[in-house]
């Protein structure tokens, strides 16, 4: 874990309010594991107050990372506007990662910009023996981002809109049990309510699954308890106990 | 080198900075960042009698300059505390001062005996912002009476330094720490969050899951550092002053309007390496203005 | 359309959107604006009996997404307000509401009679932030009993609604609120600014020439929303709701939270047309939910 | 007065924290007059959260003006990093301008950035039949600004550096005297330790001059009262009854 000024090397909007971000930053790139995330000042000014987390999109190993992120308020449009030499204010990497489970088939389901996290998991699962299916649902196609990266690294891909512009219509948790089977290793990352209808379908077909999750931060680190979702035993905090989590441990 | 010890009652620190209770954890989260030796102390996250599982999230809002936080006093209880948190203080070279918060007078007795003679603890903050719930639930901290009586029994109850941390939501700042001054505390701790709000106007409920939380950060400073500069104008009770820290000016202006410590809150999760850098800011504040000790800079303003 | 008329005891303002005393002078500087007849009502700045010069300068200090003034109720005082200020407004087609202000009963009672039968004024709103020089100074606002008699003067004084402005330096601002409803008020403006202090650590004094003064803007709209909410939840009597209100998004919360109508004041300085623009942006609001009247979104907040 | 968003359409740097910047604002060039202002809101969010005054350092008549400005704060720095293109929100013109006096010589008296105004009230003594002279101090020879473009349209110039790096070394007040002369009409605008003491040898000598006086404003229209400096019968404010003040009026 590291606090230190990442320098934007090239910022791409890949749509209209949708960037990657690409950040020279050693210390972060060579210890990042998918599913862990960064947390970024985007301004030493007091409005906005805290830090933004964004999950790492992926690393390089040695010198860069990226992430990939939409605008939705203040702090990301503040971002979405540095242009490449800024020094950006940035923690990390913090969270739990995804672990890596010998699956027969590696299930992958991303809604919307939950592809972020498992963009940088699936790049490690490539080197695992199984194969790997990317369910990847949005709303429509122009929300799908990253399609020639994924589809250039090996990744089966099934896409799902809900206006059916591409791919299957319909919803990612509508079909995802065609896609299951016994043996198979779930990474899910979404909107919660995907999260749910997902953890649902999955734990009736006697599976589980892990599932990255997003709340409002405080400090990022564990010391605030601010972060927390429900789990069996209490509260478990999204910054340090996550952001992913085995579905079998959460309470919706 | 300018000289950054101070004194508070028998408690010594290196040097005027410390972390606000409940922004730090136990002092844990922060190694990878810097040596919390390197704080004048920590003061620990609030332990409650019994287990608390804290409030239903959302626990957190972010508001201009400020952030709401419901935490609810999550905390394992005295008897994990004594068993699992202590322990984990051991290497840390600073004052360690442990926060208790209670419903009943006597909550805040059983926590102040029991945490008395634990090794490592230098002094208790109580924490007076929670409901009595033998009053009804209105919080202790907004009756000088209730104030007062809590500060005597848990003085008596303990060996310990003890600093009565007080809310900033009354009407009248001074009366609050008369009162604790008269019973026997050491120091008082000014100021906790003030009772805040925020709507979702989609959803038109509260966004945080208890309704109402704590607003805390730079929003609050100037609220903060008026009541500390009243209270040192019109007591001799030593004050440890926060509230929207988050430079060396803002802890400056603490200390000169009155406050002998500083905590840093909020500040924390927006930068980390705050505290260290305050430090520093301090240092340098002092060297340029040819101060050989910090003690040159408390309580200062008059105005 | 949504209907945006609002009902205040027999006030019936065209829109919820109000200006804050003291921060639009008598309607006149805005005009350069957009015409001040667009407001739902004017609250006028505050009158004393006496002319007063107001506080030494500097008055004025911004701080983090807050701003402290020590105006100090600069004003020409009564004979000349009546001579000078109200022909003034005379072309200005809206509810306009005086604000008194006084340090005994009986300066607010002068101002309410003489005010009484003033053409043009709609109702009095009665600022009780003072300080009660007959009780050592303490400010009316902090006391439920000195509400009391206050609002029951001022109500039996006038014939014009009676809007009590209350002050959020208390620990229990239900209370004060209770006592305004009890004692007669029309209505209870929420909230005053909360006081406030900044140091300069160069010349080591407080900014203001004043020394403390009042906070106000979006630093402070948690705190007072969370006021209105309990208000709301606890008295029947009408609020019209302030503290840092910026935003279409911001008024409604207030709304929501239980205010009748809001009034901008800080923003009018950010944003001259913010009230305008609030307009705008709940009638987009109320039509985007399919609203037919801004009443249905007043006091939905639960929690 | 007008609000509007006015384009910034050149921004150079004329020193290490100093800048001139042009904005194209028709409804602002058209009535602005030399010792007005504009109030600049220099960022959409609530830190800083008041608007930042600056005097109008010359105007076209027509469609662009400009403003002399430097970094203090927070709000000069993120109106420093505009770039050419952007919107600035801008209200504007403000204040009582300078009254042009018929004097037999225009002495006009700049310490620092006070020079803006005066600038642009030199552009407008040109067109009349009296001398214009200049007594221009500053710190050190680094901080003079726009002395070209002074010297080219015509103004006879002093300069007056504290540590002799140009022009006579001293304090433009230590040196006034020497310029004064009955009937002569006096402008000034510097810090509030040079307007004191000028203002008193301006009285001494029998004569009277008009000031410029900078101030911390609040509404910047009149309306809050909370920007007043002391005048003989009570308070005036700067924003409104000044920025151009009668040196008769004030109180010190
Ligand atoms: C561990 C983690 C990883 C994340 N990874 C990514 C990522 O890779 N790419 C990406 O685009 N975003 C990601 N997010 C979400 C991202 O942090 C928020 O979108 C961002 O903080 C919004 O900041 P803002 O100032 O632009 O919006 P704000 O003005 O703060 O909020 C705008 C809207 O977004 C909502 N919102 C704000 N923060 C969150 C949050 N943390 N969770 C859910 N809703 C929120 C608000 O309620 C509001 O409606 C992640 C969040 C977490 C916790
Ligand atoms: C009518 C008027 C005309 C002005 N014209 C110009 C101009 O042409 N060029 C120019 O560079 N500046 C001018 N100023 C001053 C300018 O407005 C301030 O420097 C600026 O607002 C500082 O903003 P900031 O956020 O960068 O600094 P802040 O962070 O607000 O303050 C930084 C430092 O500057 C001081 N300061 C801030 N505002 C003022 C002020 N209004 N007066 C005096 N000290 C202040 C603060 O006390 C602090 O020490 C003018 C001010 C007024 C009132
Ligand atoms: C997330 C959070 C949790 C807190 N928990 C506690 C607590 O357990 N006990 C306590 O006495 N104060 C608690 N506080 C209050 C802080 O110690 C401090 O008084 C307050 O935040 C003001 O300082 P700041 O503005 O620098 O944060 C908490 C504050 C925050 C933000
Ligand atoms: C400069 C200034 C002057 C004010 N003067 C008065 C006043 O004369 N009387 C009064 O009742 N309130 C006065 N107020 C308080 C406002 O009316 C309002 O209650 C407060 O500013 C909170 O609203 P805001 O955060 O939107 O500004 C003043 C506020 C400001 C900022
Ligand atoms: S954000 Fe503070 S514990 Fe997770
Ligand atoms: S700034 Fe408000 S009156 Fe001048």
């Amino acid at each position: 874990m590291h606090k230190l000024l990442a320098k934007l090397i090239d910022a791409q909007a890949l749509a209209s309010g949708v960037f990657v971000h690409t950040y020279h930053a050693p210390e972060i790139s060579r210890s990042a594991e998918p599913g862990q995330f960064v947390n970024i000042r985007v301004s030493s000014s007091v409005a906005p107050l805290l830090r933004r987390p964004f999950s790492v999109l992926s690393s390089d190993g040695r010198e860069q990372f990226r992430i990939l992120f939409e605008v939705k308020g203040q702090g990301t449009e503040i971002l979405s506007r540095k242009q490449p030499g800024a020094e950006v204010d940035c923690v990390g990497p913090l969270g739990q990662p995804f672990q890596i489970k010998a699956g027969k088939l590696n299930l992958v389901i991303a809604g919307g910009m939950g592809v972020a996290p498992l963009f940088f998991l699936m790049q490690q699962l490539r080197t695992k023996p199984y194969p790997t299916l990317l369910l990847y649902g949005v709303r429509t196609k122009a929300c799908l981002y990253l399609v020639d990266e994924l589809v250039a690294s090996g990744v089966q891909l099934q896409i799902f809109t809900d206006d059916g512009s591409a791919g299957q219509q319909g919803m990612v948790t509508d079909f995802v049990e065609e896609y299951m089977q016994p043996g198979c290793a779930i990474y899910a990352c979404g909107p919660m309510e995907m999260i749910k209808v997902l953890t649902h379908k999955v734990h009736s077909a006697g599976l589980e699954c892990q599932v990255s999750l997003e709340n409002q931060l405080g400090c990022g680190v564990g010391a605030c308890l601010g972060c927390v979702v429900k789990v069996h035993d209490g509260y478990a905090r999204v910054c340090c106990d996550g952001p992913v989590f085995d579905s079998n441990a959460l309470e919706f | 080198m300018p000289d950054l010890e101070i004194q508070i009652g028998e408690l010594t620190l290196k040097n005027p900075v410390t972390v606000a209770s409940g922004t730090f954890g136990y002092g844990q989260e922060y190694e990878a960042f810097y040596d919390p030796s390197l704080l004048g102390a920590i003061f620990l996250k609030s332990v409650t009698l019994e287990e608390r599982p804290g409030n239903p999230p959302p626990r957190l809002v972010e508001t201009p300059a400020g952030l709401i936080n419901s935490i609810g006093l999550q905390n394992v209880g005295l008897d994990r505390f004594l068993d699992e948190v202590v322990p984990l203080l051991e290497g840390i070279d600073t004052v360690l001062i442990a926060n208790i918060a209670g419903n009943t007078v006597d909550e805040y007795v059983q926590l102040a005996e029991a945490l008395s003679d634990c090794p490592g603890l230098a002094a208790l903050e109580v924490n007076v912002s929670c409901p009595n719930v033998k009053e009804g639930g209105i919080a202790f901290g907004t009756s000088a009476d209730m104030i007062r009586e809590v500060t005597q029994e848990v003085v008596a109850a303990s060996a310990l330094p003890i600093i009565v941390k007080l809310t900033p939501n009354v009407a009248d700042i001074v009366s609050m720490a008369h009162a604790a001054e008269e019973a026997g505390a050491t120091a008082v701790s000014l100021v906790n969050t003030f009772l805040a709000l925020a709507i979702d106007i989609e959803t038109r409920r509260p966004i945080l899951g208890n309704a109402t939380g704590g607003l805390s950060g730079p929003a609050i400073k100037p609220i903060a550092l008026r009541m500390v500069w009243q209270v040192a104008r019109s007591t001799n009770i030593p004050i440890i002053g926060m509230g929207g820290i988050m430079t060396g000016t803002d802890a400056i202006e603490f200390l000169m309007a009155g406050a002998t410590a500083i905590a840093v809150g909020t500040a924390n999760f927006v930068n980390p390496l705050a505290p260290v850098e305050i430090v520093k800011e301090l240092e340098m504040f002092l060297e340029a203005h040819h101060h050989t000790s910090v003690r040159e800079i408390i309580n200062v303003v008059e105005g």
